[in-house]
């Protein structure tokens, strides 16, 4: 299974990767995706996950070709 | 209906312009715009410059989402979001979003919708410069509505 | 604080850059604004014309008013209202009302007060032009928020 | 006592003056003022009137130099 894994912002500069591509057969989840794209570090508090651009939990299933993406919450775009 | 990302500053005031001019004139009574542009001081420190980043496909998707989320929810003719992203300077604007309707009551209400879902739910990131270096914004100490 | 009648068309977008060239960029994050324009059709029937008339002296301490009321009521740095008078054809912008502030939710509170505000108690009368002759939209079929 | 009195809009039309001035010692309330101005004829529902720019009600009194207008609901400025 390979999937595409993108990090931003603040968590970027924590796990220290932009992007990465992961292929590996063990992953189900979300939460599997980032304990191997980051090595096992801890997942900060309020951490928000997109798969294919779409919200998702941690516990939501993945599929091969998804792209995965990890941030921190949003501070966006106004007053 | 209209979202657009811009990697370069613009002129709100032009924009709503251009937008208006493919619109059906006579057809419109009301137009509510909200222009957020940056300020030089945020939770009680001075801000020299800012950099936006954002998820180019997820934002710009998102953003077409609560477009079309405010014309099926509203009486709205038309809806319009532009936002910027990377460097910024104090003053520059940074997003613009505007509807179009028959009355005032579903402009405002269209306009405040995709300014508060853009703002609590869109992908974008603020990277703040004070005297003291650069923070994340969801860092700083928060402000209820800033 | 600037609250104005003018007897002539005006371009909102030309009056928003103007006023807020007067402003103290940096300051304000939050503008709103609203334009109230001719429709080509109301209660039914397609107008053609419109004459607004109106009391000046009182009508304009009336908008005046309006914007002291919203400064003191919201945290908002300024307020601007341009209303026309006399003879409109479809299209034409008829009102701009616009508020800014360090943060949305007292642009959007105070920009909403003040068409509110004049929209139900400003001195001003409307003369629709129709297929049927000439009538005053107070004695045409009411609409809830027409 | 001399009053300017002010007619406007439909009103205007309706009792045909758009604006005159009274000099008369008898005028207390604003309603004097409407039966002087108009010869006595019915105040339409919802005429709302003003002394010197202020809304006022029919009952309040005038007093020299005073500016009376009538007027029928406004219906203005937007949509």
């Amino acid at each position: 299974m390979s999937l595409e894994v993108r990090f931003f912002a603040s968590l970027r500069e924590q796990v220290g990767v932009s992007e990465i591509t992961l292929d590996a057969a063990s992953i189900k989840t979300v939460e599997d995706v980032w304990q191997l794209a980051t090595n096992g570090q801890a997942i900060p508090d309020n951490t928000l996950c997109a798969i294919n651009m779409d919200y998702v939990r941690l516990d939501a299933s993945v599929k091969d070709g998804d792209e995965v993406a990890f941030f921190p919450p949003v501070s966006g775009g106004s007053v | 209906m209209s979202a657009e990302l811009r990697g370069e500053a613009f002129e709100p005031t032009t924009e709503l312009q251009a937008f208006e001019a493919r619109l059906d004139a006579g057809k419109y009574g009301a137009c509510v715009s909200f222009v957020g542009s940056m300020r030089d001081f945020n939770a009680g420190d001075d801000v020299s410059a800012m950099s936006l980043e954002h998820y180019p496909k997820m934002t710009l998707q998102f953003l077409e989402t609560i477009c079309e989320e405010a014309k099926s929810r509203w009486d709205i003719l038309d809806c319009l979001i532009i936002h910027r992203y990377g460097d910024l300077q104090p003053s520059d604007p940074i997003v613009l979003t505007a509807a179009w309707s028959a009355h005032r009551h579903e402009a405002f209400e269209a306009c405040r919708y995709l300014i508060e879902e853009l703002k609590t739910r869109a992908p974008f990131w603020k990277k703040e410069t004070t005297e003291s270096g650069e923070r994340w914004v969801h860092d700083a100490p928060s402000t209820p509505d800033s």
